[in-house]
């Protein structure tokens, strides 16, 4: 067993399918110098004809990955602020998502993009601390929000051997967290498999990326007193109802954490879902940030928009009461 | 259909296609077969027949709103693209792209696009593809001087001129984005703007096929030896609306004079004097039993089932959870 | 009383607004000429500098938009394809929207988007037939569907209004409708305020745009079986989640109708908030897009996918049982 | 501090105003006060201050991520501005925006942007506003030679250059968008693009205040005469890091050799070589009590109440739903 940070994890995800599939590159804005510690090590072993550093064009180099893609090419494109991708939604919500079916299935676009740092990176403020995973379940675009560095691993390889464009989102809330692992454990994770990562009967607590901890420290917190299972579903889209089911059909109670703001965010989603097709024995809550959140530079400030462990015990106590 | 592009009658005969096709599909918008209405490429038929003239089989297209010209001239099988414009599970997407979406991958489309100048970039992914292979193929991008002012479109010329890449950029310079003229919305030209990011461009009599094609002779040689991608600005004219819906809607954005101006030069005028007058009236004739085939075919095509009508949303076959419990 | 068609409501209420306010004025492409009725006899009425034709550049005049509306201006944009808010997402959902918290308060960005046409258009195809409201919501920028020509009236004018940019859907499949109308009934409508279109004492429907016309043929289908009540917010963001408590607290029963996709739309919001703050006898229903639609061309295809008539008799039907 | 940029002393002292906040800030980034880090405009001075010095107190300015110089020259007080990095609710934005995002409205800044090239279609309409106001003001939009390659500047240009709006787009070429030199990134070149619009472009020594200034005169004057927008190249370089993250970061995209180069043609050291000794010394004197007040003010400001975290969300007043319920 030996320590495996998140970004190593990730680092060793786009190495290891460099080396396995020459149709692998590796596209973005100073990824040759590792900037965002992802690409580190990479330019030297695969060479800029596969790890290409790109000018600011994103909407461009997007498109452009689309284009390879359609040539048979499995781009990753690493941006490098999570609201790089409200500014190429147009390039992967309506081109690079919509060709197969445009096309009647003549083509695929095995795109993946990365973005490290998702969600608040403290001090970075309005325009840097967006965590925009709702969107892209939204229209659809396969959405992955990995927690924990195995995870990372095994959910980027299977992002990257997808035949479907898919956004990877690292929050920077995880990216610190290490595992311990051994070779074994770093395998492909199927998109749309939840993981249980705490068993518990009285109440699911569902979260995703770096709130998965969040809530396990909240699970550890209420040992004794409230039995939480903490479900994560690894991609938000596509969504692993199934489990979800099985989790609240044993537990009847059903609190969601997450990141997004509040209305049409992945957290109403579940509610939703459960609302129509499961039965709760008490009403269920999310914890999410607030609507149309817009995140202030001052710390306090930025603190008190995130939802976090707090606002998650006594949303937890509610449903129990 | 992939029949070459070679002799002045090759050329001719393709752009009577182009030109008894368009009009077939008016047709067909009336009579309500197609529905949605579609952006004619009367008038512009040099463009896409000289450029195509230029390409081998394998060399690839990207394509616009107004792209039938285009898929024809590519090579499509005009049946099986009349079927699409019908919405037939013939179609070249089965029914799912119509009008503004074909794409026969088989002979080089890699898709018309609906959203103006977002093909530009993914034509500039492709011949990046192309030259990390070594496949040798040239990418063409159509667009038209609305193109121009799309910053991505912008963004796109950047990259291909940075890494040299075998890409084409064709600018059908109509004279009007929809009802702006060119020079309202244009500051500068289409040459000008290349040639800012290094590429080599020129302004070419979009009427005469022949002036097409042997400019982008000039343009795909040089790419295929990676010396870079390169601009064509072809001076062209639609005959025709904008959309069919602008038979619907009163505008007064050019006048009849112009129009008729214009027409005076109509490319297959201009090409089909190069020809003899028998062998012209042969080739009509012979498109014109191509396309009543078309019609033949297309009409009498099945309409998709709707139990598919997500089919193929994602290629790796994951189904969507429906929008009823 | 007169009839007014929804467009020309719109349009009415354009000129009304340049008439009354010299900071208005509209950017778009083709308006002069005003190609999507919207806009016809603007330019002759007021002229080239406050009625503005753009080049085919969206995201520079959007973002112009938001610049003029930083010095006193107050721009209304039409986009002529819904999806040209997914070009403009950036500059709609990262800069306009972000303003005035990240000033603290120096700036308002009073811009108004809209959006003729919104939703499927018969034959337009996957490009051209996205009815993105949904997408607005989360993001919190403020988002408007109006169902009927007086209710476009009164929205466009409070949106041309409001100190913060407002994104108005006008759906095609609404723009087709006539109102009998007299003058007063030609007022500002309030941003977040439902209207019941129809009483009903067994199952709330809600719906906005061209769905609330469904409902209401739903309604009057099943009058004397079942009592429909038929709630339009109006606005989907803010929500009147007060009116929606109340007629909910009457009738027990909820189904959702909506043309977005199912994951992270507005009808999942509106279940979720229900499913948290409310009561309901029996489990909600929505009838929405599948998950990640991409309108196909073909006709049977494209109505296949949109939620339609049928399928919200059954989901009445159901929650009715 | 809307004190005059007239005089050689104005413009040096202007400039250390920038150089001593940046090194003042970046004490306080390392010690925890300014949190998330600062992108330093050290190296860079004459090119907000030669710029700003050709604005008159009601021109307008947008800025960027880099951004303290631009704020600093057009005239908000560092004291305020210190306190915005550091997050007290006395800073300029009520320390909801902090470095990247410094506006102030009352001295003309529309607000620096996070996003490259984002500012400068937000400066066209602002000019716009001023064009059909007839209010003679001018706007001056900064960015770096990254924001060359976005689409939505290319886009701004062409608007700016049809419309003639009174707009001086201030291109900062310090060599590098973040790691990538500009020649990897830029096919062509600043002047070269603008000109493809038609807007007179100039290429200037950015390490020259006054010649910075004579450049920017030039451009502004010609706006005021309503003779449109112009383009501003101007040569820099920032001694230090992208961000101060580089402190922590390993990069090798750069050399000492060309560091200490640069550094040899400190735009200080060039413009206070044109004031007399004593001169330069009591203007330094006096700038180190302005930054050490600037100091004390902040630290001592009161930090936001986290009641207050979404005031301001909406300008209209309206109050956003919390995230729990
Ligand atoms: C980005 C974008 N903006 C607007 C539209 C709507 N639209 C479709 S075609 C067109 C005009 C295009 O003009 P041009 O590029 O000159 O091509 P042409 O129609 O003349 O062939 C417009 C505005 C669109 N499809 N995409
Ligand atoms: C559109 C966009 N892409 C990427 C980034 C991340 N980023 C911030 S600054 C920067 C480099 C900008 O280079 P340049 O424009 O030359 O300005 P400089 O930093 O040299 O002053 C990058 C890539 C961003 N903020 N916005
Ligand atoms: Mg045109
Ligand atoms: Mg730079």
């Amino acid at each position: 067993m030996t320590k495996l940070s998140y970004t190593k994890a990730l680092n060793r995800a786009l190495g290891d399918e460099l080396e396995r599939d020459p149709a692998v590159c590796v596209l973005g804005e100073d990824i040759g110098a590792g900037i965002a510690q992802l690409t580190l090590g990479l330019l030297d072993r695969f060479g800029p004809d596969r790890v290409v550093d790109t000018p600011l064009s994103e909407q461009a180099f997007t498109s452009m990955a689309t284009g390879a893609a359609l040539c048979g090419l499995r781009p990753v494109i690493e941006f490098q602020i999570p609201s790089l991708l409200f500014l190429t939604f147009e390039q992967i919500a309506n081109q690079a998502h919509k060709m197969s079916l445009m096309t009647g299935g003549q083509v695929s676009v095995p795109v993946t993009y990365v973005v490290p740092g998702s969600g608040s990176r403290e001090g970075w403020a309005g325009q840097h601390s967006d965590h925009p995973y709702s969107l892209f379940a939204h229209v659809g675009v396969k959405t992955v929000v990995p927690a924990t560095p195995v995870d990372a691993y095994g959910l980027l390889v299977s992002a990257i051997r997808d035949a479907d464009p898919v956004v990877v989102f690292a929050p920077a809330g995880a990216m610190g967290i290490r595992d311990d692992v051994d070779a074994s454990m770093l395998a492909p994770v199927p998109l749309g498999q939840a993981r249980i990562h705490r068993a518990g009967s009285d109440v699911t607590v569902v979260a995703v990326g770096h709130l998965v901890h969040t809530a396990l420290a909240v699970a550890a917190e209420l040992a004794g007193e409230i039995s939480v299972e903490v479900f994560d579903p690894r991609t938000v889209y596509p969504f692993d109802w199934a489990a979800l089911a099985e989790s609240v059909g044993k537990t009847g109670r059903l609190v969601v954490i997450d990141d997004s703001n509040r209305t049409c965010g992945f957290a109403g989603e579940v509610l939703a879902t459960v609302a129509e097709e499961m039965r709760l024995i008490a009403p269920p809550k999310r914890v999410t940030r607030p609507d149309g959140a817009v995140l202030p530079f001052a710390l306090e400030l930025d603190r008190a928009i995130q939802p976090g462990r707090e606002q998650l015990v006594a949303a937890v106590r509610t449903v129990m009461k | 259909m992939t029949d070459g592009l070679h002799t002045p009658a090759d050329l001719y005969r393709r752009m009577r296609l182009i030109r008894g096709f368009e009009e077939l599909a008016l047709r067909l918008v009336k009579s309500g077969e197609i529905v949605g209405g579609i952006h004619p490429y009367i008038g512009e038929e040099a463009v896409a027949v000289g450029v195509c003239a230029a390409l081998a089989d394998h060399d690839l297209i990207t394509s616009t709103h107004r792209g039938h010209g285009h898929v024809l001239a590519k090579g499509s099988d005009p049946s099986r693209m009349l079927a699409e414009l019908a919405g037939r599970e013939t179609g070249l997407n089965r029914g799912r792209g119509g009008s503004m979406h074909a794409a026969d991958v088989a002979v080089g489309i890699l898709g018309a696009n609906a959203i103006v100048g977002a093909a530009a970039p993914i034509a500039v992914g492709a011949a990046w593809a192309a030259q990390r292979s070594g496949s040798g193929k040239v990418v063409a991008t159509f667009f038209g001087d609305g193109g121009l002012n799309q910053g991505v479109l912008l963004e796109a010329l950047n990259l291909a001129a940075l890494w040299q890449l075998p890409v084409l950029f064709v600018c059908e310079n109509n004279g009007y984005a929809t009802t702006m003229p060119t020079a309202t919305g244009v500051a500068g030209n289409a040459v000008g703007r290349a040639e800012a990011f290094g590429i080599p461009a020129v302004t070419v009599d979009g009427m005469d096929v022949e002036v097409v094609r042997d400019a982008a002779v000039l343009a795909a040689d040089r790419a295929r030896r990676a010396e870079g991608p390169a601009l064509i600005e072809a001076m062209t004219y639609r005959f025709g609306p904008h959309h069919t819906m602008e038979f619907r809607i009163r505008l007064s954005y050019r006048t009849q004079e112009e129009i008729d101006e214009w027409r005076r030069r109509d490319p297959l005028d201009i090409q089909g004097g190069r020809i003899a007058a028998g062998q012209r009236a042969r080739l009509d004739a012979e498109i014109a039993e191509i396309l009543a085939e078309a019609e033949r075919f297309a009409l009498a095509s099945p309409r998709p089932d709707p139990a598919g009508a997500l089919d193929y949303l994602y290629a790796s076959g994951m189904v969507a959870r429906g929008g009823v419990a």
